[in-house]
C-alpha cells in the first residue's frame, strides 16, 4: 500500500514581507523613474518648482488620468476600450446643445454624466451582449460617436456655458489645488478602493487571468465587463465635464487622438495590456509621469512631438528592460553555474 | 534683460508661419532688445495650444501673439496668461475678445471676401458656376471671409456659386473634396479656396482630373506652393497678404504693449515699417491689403515664401 | 446553396457593395460609370495596399498601429531625398521607400519577435516614434508640389492602358498577394500561426519569426503606400495620413479578417477597403453631408463584425447521433 | 538487430513537476514497442522531446549510432521521427489537406505550394488509413474522430524512420482501430521503428513485440511482450497491486439529494434522468466524448440545456448560470484544470476564496485575514504542498493544482460536487490524497459526481455507475455488478456478454 503523508506541512500565508515584494515592483521602478525626472526639470528650468506653475502642469493629465483609471480596470479584464476620446467629443456636444437651450448647470452636468454612461452601455452591449471583440467594436463606436458629433456639429461650435460652469476646468478648492486636481485625487483613491480592497476588484482580476474559470467559479462575467465599459463611458463623461469647461468651448474634434494617450497611460502604469495584472497607483504614477515629461519639455519649448517619441520609447524601454535583463541574468546564472 | 516675445501659430512646419517668424525675427533684430519664442503644436488643435500657453505662462513670457486653432477654446488659458501680466494679442485667426488685448487682421475681412470672388469673377468674363473649398472646420477666418464674399457676390454678375465643401485643411481630404466637386458639377467653372492648403491640393486635383483650363483653382495661397500650378496654369492668379509683414507687424505690436501702449477702440499702436494700427469697436485691425500673385510675379516671390 | 452563399464572406460583402452603388446611383447615376468606377477604384488603392499588409498581420494575432506613421515617415523620406538630391532616380527613391517601410516593420517585428512584447505595445510606441521622426528629420517644414520633381509626382498617374499606374500598382499587388497567401508556405503559415499558435509550434513553424515576416511585409506595403501617398497628393508633411491605420483596420473588420487571428482572405480585404472607398467617394456626391461619413464608416465596421462574428460562432459539438444525421 | 534510435538519460522538469529523469529507451526498425505508465507517468513529455518540441534537461539522442539533437519540430522530422501526439493539434481554419502537409508541403520548381498534388496524396493517404474525407474540406467541420485520423495522415505524410503514436485509438471507433492496426502492420513490414503508447492492454497485446514501462518519470522496465502478462505489466505500472489504490470508505448512503430529469440539448445529450443521494458517490463512465462533460456543464449553469429540471433537496430549482448552481450548493471541477479550473496568474488563497468572496468580505470590501484564513484550513486538510499561500497557482505541480481547485469548491459548502476526471494526469500521490478525500467527503454526508474515463479508478470508488455513449445514459450499474467488461461493453456499444444478463 502506498503510503500518502499525512503530516500536515506548514504552508506559510506569505514568503516575502510586502516591503521585499514592493522593491522589485514595477510601481517601484516608476517611482525612480518619476523622481528622475523631476529632479531634471527642475535643473533644466527654473520655473519647474513654483506650484502655481506645477497646478496649471496638472491640467496636462488630470483629464486623460480620470478615464486612464477607468482604462485600467477594463484593461485588466482583458477587454479595451478605444472610444473614450469620441465619448468626451459626443458628451461635450451633448452638454453644449442643452446649454445652448439654456439649461443650467447641474442639469449640464447630468446631461454630461448621463451621455457618458450611454456610451458606455452601447459598447458594454456589444462587447458583453453579442460577445464581439472589444477592440473592433469600440474602433467603430469610435467613430460612431464622433461622427454624430460632427453630424450635430458640423463646422459650428458651441460657446456659450453658464458661467457658473467654468468652475469644472478652472476654478480652485484651495490654494492651487485646482477642482481638476481634487478630483484627480479622489478618483485615484476610489478606484484604488475599488480595484484592490473589493470583491468587484478581485473578480476583474480574475477574469482578466482566466475569463472561462471565472465563469465557472460563479463571477458573473457578462455582467462586471458591461460594468466596467459603464465606468468607463462615466469617467469619460467626467473628463469631458472638466475639458468643456476648461476649454469653454466644443467642438466635434476635442480630445482627438485622446485614447492613445491613455491608452498609453495605463500600460506604462504597468497594467499588461493582455489582461490580469497591474495596479492603480502604477496608474497615478504614470499620469505624474507623462505630465511631468509634457510640460517638462514644454517649459524649454520643445515642440510637444519630441515629447511623444520620448513617451513612445519610454512605453517600449520600460517594457522591454525587465525582459532583457531577466533574460541576462539568467544566461549569467547558468553561465556561472 | 531681453522682453520675452511669444509667437504661436497653429502648427508649426507650416510654410506660411515659417515666413511670418521671419518676419517676427526681423522685428526683433531691428528692436534689438526682444527675443522672439516662436512655438506651437505639431497638430492643429486647441488643446494643443493650450499646453504650449501653459508652458509659456509658467516661463513669464512678457507677450504672446497667437494664430488661434479656436477662437473660443484658448480663452481661458489666454486669460490666465493676461491675469498674470502677460500681454496677448491674436493675429491671422483669432480668439475671441475676452482673450487678447487686440486682434491683428492681415486684412480687413471685406476686402478679402470681395478679392476671391473678383479673382474667380475676372476670368469668367461669361459667368459660370463656381464652388467654394473652405479649411478647416474649426478656423473662423474662413468662415468671416465666404460671408463677406456672398455679400458682395450680386456684384459680379453671372457668377453662381453652387457648393462650398470642407478639406479639414488635410491635402488628402481637400483633394477629395475636389474630386467630389468636379464630378457633381460638370460645368463647373473655377474653385475659390481661400486656404493655402486647399488651394494646392485643388490644382493638383484639377490637374489629375485634366481640367486645366477648364477649371480655374484660385483663392490664397503662398507663392512657392502655388509656383508650379500657376506655370500649368491650373491656377490663373491668387492672392495673400505678405506674412513675413504679418509676423514683423505681430511682433511689433506685443512690443508696443509691453511697453505700455493700450489697446483700446480707437487707438493707433505702432508697427514699425509697416505704420500703424488702428483699432476698431473689437480692438481688431486690418494690416494691408491682399496682394495678386500671377505669372507675371509669382516666381520672385516663390523665393521668399 | 442559399446557406452556403451566406456563409461566404465575400459573397456577402460582395452584395453589399452592389446594394450601396444602387442605392448611390438611384441619388446620382453618373456615379456608375465604367470611367467614375475606375476613379473610386483608384482613390481607394492605396487603402487596399495598406489593408492588405494589416491583413497578414492581424491572421498571425497581431496588430500593426504603426502603420500609418510608417506611411509618413518613407514618404517623407523618399520626398526629402527627391529634393535635396535631385538626381535620383525615381524608381530607385520607390524603393528606397519600400526597403526603409521593410526595415521599420523590422523593428516592429524583432520587439515581437524577440522580446515577446505585446504587438498593441509595440506598434502604439513606434508609431509615435515613426511620427516624431519625421519630425525630427524635417523639422516640421512640408515639402510641396514644387519641391518635387515632375517625374516624383508623374509616376502614379501616368496612364496606362487606361488606366493609372496607381491603380496597376495596386492590382499587382493584388495579384502578388494572392499568390503569396495561396502557393506559399509562408502564405499559408501566417494562417496556421495565427489559427493555432500551439499546434503551430507542433508543426515545426517558428511563431516569432513568421510574425517577423508578417510585420516586414506590413512595413514594406506601407512604404511603398507612402511613396504614393507622397507624390500623389503631392505634399508630405508630419502629419500625413493622421489615423489612418485605423481606416485600415476597419477595412480589414469589414472584410472579414478576423482580429482573432487565422481567419481571412485577399478578396475580403480588398473588398473591405474598396467598401470604404466607396462610402467615401459617394458621400459628397449624393449630398450627404461629409460630416457624417464618420459615424456610417463607424456603424458599418459594428454591423461588419457583428455579422462576421455571427458566422464564425462555434457551433456546438454534435456528440447525438441523431442530430449528425438532421445536420 | 541494430537500434534505429536510442535515448539515454533523459531528463525533463517542470517548474514544480520532474516529468522524466534519467529514462533510457531504445526502439527497433520492423518493431512494435508499447510505452506504458499512468496518466502523468512522463509518456507523452518524452514524446515531445523526440519529436523537438520539448528540450531535455540532459541526456542524448543517437540515430543509427549518430548523436542529434532537435532544437525545432522541423529538425526532428527532418531527422526521420514523426509523431501523432495525444492533443490533436490541428488547424480549424485550413483545409484537411493542408493540414497533412503544412511546413512540409511539396512545392513546384517556382517555390510554390503544389496544391494539385498537395490534395491527391492526401486523398491518397488518407485512403491508405482507411478514412473516408474528402482532402479539400475545412477541418473545422470535421468531428473529433476524423480529426484524430487526419493527424494520423500528417504523422504518416512525413516519411520517417521512426514513428510514435501517443495514444492514437482514444477517440476512435472499432472499425477504425482495426484498420489503424492493419497500418501499423503495413509500418512494421516497411521497417520502421514504431512507438506505440496506449492505456489498452488488448491492444498493446496484440499489436507490440516489446514494452517499456514508465512510473513517475522513470524507467521501471522493459523486455518482450511474449514473455510477460498484463498483471505484470500493471504491477510494474503503479508499483503495487491495484485493489489496494482505492481507500473506498463505506459511506452511510441517505434520501435524495440531487434529481435530474428530462434533460437534453439539441445537439449534446437527451433523456437525462437519475437520482443522487447522500452520501453516495456516483460514477459517470463512458468513452472519451461521451458527452458527459457538456451534461455536467450545463447542470453546473455554463450552457443552457433546451428542456429539463432539477429538484434540489425536494424543492424544484432553476440553473442558468454557475453562481446560481453555487447557491443551490452544486459545485462542479472541471476537466481542463488550465483553462476551467485554476486561474493561473492569481494567487493560491485567491483562487480558492473566488467562489466565496461573500464569505470573506464584509459590504462589498475584502477581508485579507479572512481571505487566508478560508483558504489554510481547506487547503490544510487537502494537504497541498505549496511554499506560500501567496504563489502563483500556475507554478504548482498538476496535482496540487487540482487541490487548489478542489479545496476551492469545498469552501463553498456544497450539497453536490461534480468531479470531472478529477485525477486526469495527477500525478500518483495526489491522485490517491484525492481518492481519500472523495471518500472523506462522502462519508461526512457530501454527495459525489464523479466522471472518469479509468475504469479501474470508477471500479474502485463508486457506490454506483451510470455509462453514457453519443449523448444517452446507456447503462446503470450497481456496485456489486461492476465489471470492467461490463463497463466497456455497454461505453462502446457492444452487447452483452453472452451468458451473462446485464
Ligand atoms: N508543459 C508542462 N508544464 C508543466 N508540467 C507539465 C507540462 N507537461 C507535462 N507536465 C507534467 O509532467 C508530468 C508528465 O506528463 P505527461 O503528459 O508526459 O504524462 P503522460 O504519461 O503522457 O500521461 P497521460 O497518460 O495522461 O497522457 C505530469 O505530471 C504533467 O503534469
Ligand atoms: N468535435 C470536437 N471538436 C473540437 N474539440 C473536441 C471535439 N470533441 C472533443 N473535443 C475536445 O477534446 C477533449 C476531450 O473530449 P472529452 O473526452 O472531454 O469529451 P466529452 O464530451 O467531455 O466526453 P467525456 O467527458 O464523456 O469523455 C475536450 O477538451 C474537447 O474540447
Ligand atoms: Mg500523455
Ligand atoms: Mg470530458
Amino acid at each position: 500500500m502506498i503510503s500518502v503523508e499525512q503530516t500536515a506541512r506548514y504552508v506559510p500565508d506569505r514568503l516575502k514581507s510586502p516591503a521585499a515584494r514592493w522593491v522589485k515592483s514595477w510601481e517601484s521602478l516608476l517611482i525612480v523613474v518619476a523622481l528622475a525626472i523631476f529632479i531634471t526639470n527642475s535643473f533644466a528650468s527654473p520655473y519647474f518648482l513654483d506650484p502655481w506653475n506645477l497646478s496649471d502642469a496638472s491640467f496636462n493629465f488630470t483629464e486623460k488620468a480620470l478615464i486612464a483609471f477607468a482604462m485600467a480596470l477594463v484593461i485588466i479584464s482583458g477587454e479595451i476600450d478605444l472610444s473614450v476620446a469620441a465619448i468626451i467629443a459626443l458628451t461635450s456636444t451633448a452638454m453644449g446643445y442643452a446649454a445652448q437651450a439654456g439649461f443650467d448647470t447641474p442639469m449640464l452636468v447630468a446631461i454630461g454624466l448621463a451621455t457618458g454612461l450611454g456610451c458606455g452601455a452601447i459598447n458594454g452591449l456589444l462587447v458583453t451582449g453579442l460577445g464581439l471583440p472589444s477592440i473592433v467594436v469600440t474602433i467603430g463606436t469610435m467613430s460612431l460617436f464622433r461622427g454624430t458629433s460632427f453630424i450635430i456639429l458640423g463646422d459650428q461650435a458651441f460657446t456659450s456655458y453658464p458661467a457658473s460652469f467654468a468652475y469644472f476646468g478652472q476654478g480652485y478648492v484651495w490654494w492651487v489645488f485646482s477642482f481638476e486636481l481634487a478630483l484627480f485625487v479622489v478618483a485615484a483613491i476610489v478606484y484604488g478602493l475599488l480595484l484592490h480592497k473589493t470583491n468587484f476588484g478581485r473578480a476583474v482580476y480574475a477574469i482578466g487571468n482566466n475569463a472561462t474559470a471565472a465563469l465557472f467559479s460563479g463571477i458573473r462575467v457578462g455582467r462586471i465587463k458591461f460594468i466596467l465599459f459603464l465606468l468607463t463611458g462615466l469617467m469619460a463623461g467626467m473628463a469631458s465635464i472638466c475639458l468643456t469647461s476648461r476649454l469653454g468651448s466644443t467642438r466635434p474634434s476635442i480630445a482627438l487622438g485622446w485614447e492613445l494617450e491613455v491608452v498609453t497611460m495605463v500600460v506604462l502604469g504597468g497594467v499588461n495590456i493582455l489582461g490580469g495584472s497591474g495596479s492603480i497607483p502604477g496608474v497615478v504614477l504614470a499620469a505624474l509621469i507623462m505630465g511631468m515629461v509634457t510640460f517638462g519639455f514644454g517649459l524649454l519649448n520643445v515642440p510637444g512631438i519630441v515629447m511623444s517619441i520620448f513617451i513612445g520609447l519610454l512605453l517600449i524601454l520600460v517594457i522591454a528592460l525587465p525582459i532583457v535583463y531577466g533574460r541576462l541574468s539568467r544566461r549569467w546564472a547558468r553561465s556561472a553555474a | 534683460e531681453n522682453k520675452k516675445i511669444a509667437l504661436v501659430v497653429k502648427a508649426l512646419g507650416i510654410g506660411f508661419f515659417e515666413a511670418a517668424n521671419k518676419g517676427a525675427q526681423e522685428a526683433a533684430k531691428e528692436l534689438g532688445d526682444v527675443e522672439i519664442i516662436y512655438t506651437g503644436p505639431t497638430t492643429t488643435t486647441a488643446e494643443g495650444q493650450i499646453e504650449v500657453i501653459n508652458a509659456l505662462i509658467a516661463q513669464k513670457v512678457d507677450a504672446i501673439a497667437v494664430s488661434a486653432n479656436d477662437t473660443d477654446a484658448l480663452v481661458p488659458a489666454l486669460k490666465k496668461a493676461q491675469d498674470r501680466g502677460i500681454k496677448v494679442i491674436s493675429w491671422d485667426s483669432g480668439v475671441a475678445k475676452d482673450g487678447r488685448a487686440l486682434h491683428l487682421n492681415p486684412s480687413s475681412s471685406p476686402l478679402i471676401g470681395n478679392m476671391i470672388i473678383k479673382l474667380a469673377a475676372d476670368n469668367l468674363p461669361e459667368g459660370g458656376d463656381v464652388a467654394v473649398l473652405s479649411a478647416t472646420a474649426t478656423s473662423t477666418n474662413q468662415n468671416v471671409w465666404i460671408e463677406e464674399m456672398t455679400k458682395v457676390l450680386p456684384n459680379y454678375k453671372g457668377i453662381n456659386v453652387v457648393a462650398t465643401v470642407y478639406g479639414d485643411d488635410l491635402a488628402d481630404k481637400s483633394y477629395r473634396e475636389t474630386q467630389g466637386l468636379i464630378q457633381k458639377y460638370p460645368n463647373l467653372k473655377a474653385i475659390i479656396a481661400p486656404t493655402s492648403v486647399g488651394i494646392v491640393a485643388a490644382a493638383q486635383a484639377v490637374t489629375d482630373a485634366g481640367k486645366i483650363g477648364q477649371i480655374n483653382v484660385t483663392g490664397l495661397g503662398l507663392p512657392s506652393e502655388m509656383a508650379a500650378h500657376v506655370k500649368s496654369g491650373a491656377s490663373k492668379s491668387f492672392a495673400i497678404w505678405n506674412p513675413i509683414d504679418l509676423g514683423y507687424s505681430a511682433a511689433m505690436l506685443s512690443y508696443d504693449l509691453i511697453n505700455g501702449a493700450e489697446a483700446k477702440p480707437g487707438a493707433e499702436l505702432k508697427m514699425g515699417r509697416m505704420g500703424t494700427l488702428k483699432l476698431d469697436d473689437n480692438n481688431e485691425g486690418a494690416m494691408a491689403d491682399p496682394f495678386i500673385y500671377d505669372a507675371s510675379n509669382v516666381e520672385e516671390f516663390a523665393k521668399i515664401f | 446553396m442559399l446557406t452556403m452563399f451566406l456563409r461566404s464572406r465575400e459573397l456577402l460583402l460582395l452584395v453589399a457593395i452592389a446594394a450601396l452603388l444602387v442605392v448611390v446611383t438611384w441619388r446620382f447615376p453618373g456615379f456608375i460609370t465604367l470611367a467614375n468606377l475606375a476613379n473610386v477604384y483608384n482613390d481607394t488603392s492605396i487603402l487596399i495596399i495598406l489593408a492588405l499588409g494589416q491583413m497578414v498581420v492581424i491572421l498571425t494575432r497581431c496588430i500593426d498601429l504603426s502603420m500609418a506613421a510608417n506611411l509618413a515617415l518613407c514618404g517623407m523620406v523618399a520626398a526629402m531625398l527627391n529634393f535635396y538630391v535631385p538626381g535620383l532616380p525615381v524608381l530607385l527613391l520607390v524603393l528606397i521607400a519600400v526597403v526603409l517601410g521593410t526595415a521599420l516593420g523590422a523593428i516592429n517585428g524583432l520587439l515581437v519577435w524577440k522580446l515577446d512584447i505585446p504587438p498593441i505595445v509595440v506598434t502604439l510606441g513606434t508609431m509615435t516614434i515613426f511620427r516624431g521622426t519625421i519630425f525630427l528629420l524635417s523639422g516640421g517644414a512640408w515639402i510641396n508640389a514644387h519641391q518635387m520633381s515632375d517625374l516624383f509626382k508623374s509616376l502614379p498617374r501616368g496612364i496606362v492602358a487606361g488606366m493609372p499606374v496607381l491603380s496597376w500598382l495596386s492590382l499587382a499587388v493584388i495579384i502578388a498577394m494572392l499568390v503569396v497567401m495561396r502557393r506559399t508556405p509562408t502564405g499559408r503559415a501566417f494562417y496556421a500561426v495565427g489559427g493555432n499558435p500551439h499546434a503551430a509550434v507542433y508543426t515545426g513553424l517558428d511563431v516569432g519569426y513568421t510574425r517577423f515576416k508578417a510585420y516586414c511585409l506590413s512595413g514594406g506595403f506601407a512604404g511603398l503606400a507612402g511613396y504614393l501617398w507622397v507624390s500623389r497628393y503631392a505634399v508630405a508633411y508630419v502629419d500625413i495620413a493622421a489615423g489612418f491605420e485605423l481606416d485600415v483596420v476597419a477595412a480589414c473588420v469589414i472584410g472579414g479578417i478576423s482580429i482573432a487571428g487565422g481567419v481571412g482572405t485577399v478578396p475580403g480585404a480588398v473588398l473591405g477597403a474598396l467598401f470604404l472607398g466607396i462610402i467615401k467617394n459617394a458621400l459628397p456626391v449624393v449630398n450627404i453631408s461629409p460630416f457624417a461619413q464618420m459615424a456610417i464608416s463607424g456603424t458599418v465596421i459594428i454591423i461588419a463584425v457583428a455579422v462576421n462574428a455571427r458566422a464564425e460562432r462555434r457551433k456546438g459539438r454534435v456528440i447525438l447521433k441523431r442530430a449528425e444525421h438532421v445536420a | 538487430m541494430a537500434p534505429a534510435i536510442t535515448l539515454e538519460g533523459i531528463s525533463k522538469s517542470f517548474p514544480g513537476v520532474r516529468a522524466l529523469s534519467d529514462v533510457s529507451l531504445t526502439l527497433y526498425p520492423g518493431s512494435v514497442t508499447a510505452l506504458v505508465g499512468e496518466n502523468g507517468a512522463g509518456k507523452s513529455t518524452l514524446v515531445k522531446i523526440l519529436t523537438g518540441i520539448y528540450k531535455p534537461d540532459g541526456g542524448s539522442i543517437r540515430i543509427n549510432g549518430t548523436a542529434v539533437s532537435f532544437p525545432t519540430a522541423h529538425a526532428a522530422s527532418k531527422a526521420g521521427v514523426t509523431a501523432i501526439h495525444q492533443e490533436t493539434v490541428l488547424f480549424d481554419d485550413l483545409s484537411v489537406a493542408e493540414n497533412i502537409f503544412i511546413g512540409h508541403a511539396p512545392k513546384t520548381r517556382f517555390g510554390f505550394v503544389d496544391w494539385a498534388f498537395v490534395n491527391e496524396k492526401a486523398r491518397a493517404l488518407l485512403k491508405e488509413i482507411g478514412a473516408d474525407i474528402d482532402p479539400s474540406i475545412r477541418l473545422r467541420d470535421l468531428g473529433i474522430a476524423n480529426r484524430h485520423l487526419v493527424a494520423i495522415a500528417r504523422a504518416l505524410s512525413i516519411d520517417a524512420q521512426v514513428v510514435i503514436m501517443d495514444e492514437p485509438t482514444a477517440a476512435l471507433s472499432h472499425k477504425e482501430i482495426h484498420e489503424l492496426s492493419e497500418l501499423v502492420e503495413k509500418l512494421k513490414a516497411a521497417g520502421k521503428a514504431i512507438l506505440f503508447i496506449s492505456h489498452k492492454f488488448d491492444e498493446i497485446f496484440r499489436i507490440a513485440d516489446r514494452y517499456t514501462v514508465f512510473r513517475d518519470g522513470r524507467m521501471v522496465g522493459e523486455g518482450l511482450i511474449s514473455q510477460t502478462t498484463e498483471d505484470q505489466l500493471v504491477r510494474m505500472m503503479v508499483g503495487r497491486d491495484v485493489g489496494q489504490v482505492f481507500p473506498k470508505k463505506q459511506a452511510e448512503i441517505g434520501e435524495p439529494v440531487l434529481t435530474v430529469a428530462g434533460y437534453r440539448h439539441p445537439t449534446e445529450f437527451e433523456d437525462i434522468n437519475f437520482e443522487l443521494r447522500r452520501g453516495e458517490i456516483l460514477g459517470f463512465y463512458g468513452l472519451v466524448g461521451a458527452g458527459r462533460s457538456e451534461f455536467m456543464q450545463s447542470l453546473f449553469g455554463v450552457t443552457k440545456p433546451s428542456a429539463g429540471a432539477v429538484r434540489i433537496d425536494g424543492n424544484i430549482a432553476v440553473i442558468r448560470t454557475p453562481s446560481e448552481a453555487i447557491a443551490q450548493g452544486i459545485v462542479y471541477v472541471p476537466e481542463e484544470r488550465g483553462r476551467q479550473g485554476a486561474v493561473i496568474g492569481l494567487p493560491i488563497f485567491q483562487n480558492v476564496t473566488l467562489p466565496s468572496l461573500g464569505q470573506v468580505s464584509r459590504k462589498g470590501f475584502l477581508r485579507m485575514a479572512r481571505e487566508f484564513a478560508l483558504a489554510r484550513e481547506y487547503t490544510a486538510r487537502l494537504d497541498l504542498r505549496a511554499a506560500s499561500l501567496d504563489q502563483d497557482v500556475g507554478t504548482l505541480s498538476g496535482g496540487n493544482q487540482q487541490k487548489v481547485v478542489i479545496a476551492k469548491w469545498l469552501a463553498t459548502k456544497p450539497k453536490v460536487i461534480i468531479l470531472d476526471e478529477p485525477t486526469k494526469g495527477i500525478d500518483i500521490g495526489s491522485k490517491a490524497a484525492v481518492h481519500a478525500f472523495m471518500s472523506e467527503l462522502a462519508a461526512e454526508g457530501l454527495s459525489v459526481i464523479m466522471v472518469s474515463s479509468e475504469i479501474p479508478e470508477i471500479i474502485g470508488m463508486a457506490d454506483r455507475v451510470i455509462v453514457m455513449r453519443e449523448g444517452r445514459i446507456v447503462g446503470r450499474f450497481e456496485r456489486e455488478e461492476l465489471t470492467a467488461e461490463r463497463l466497456v461493453r455497454a461505453a462502446a456499444g457492444i452487447g452483452a456478454v453472452p451468458g451473462e444478463g446485464a
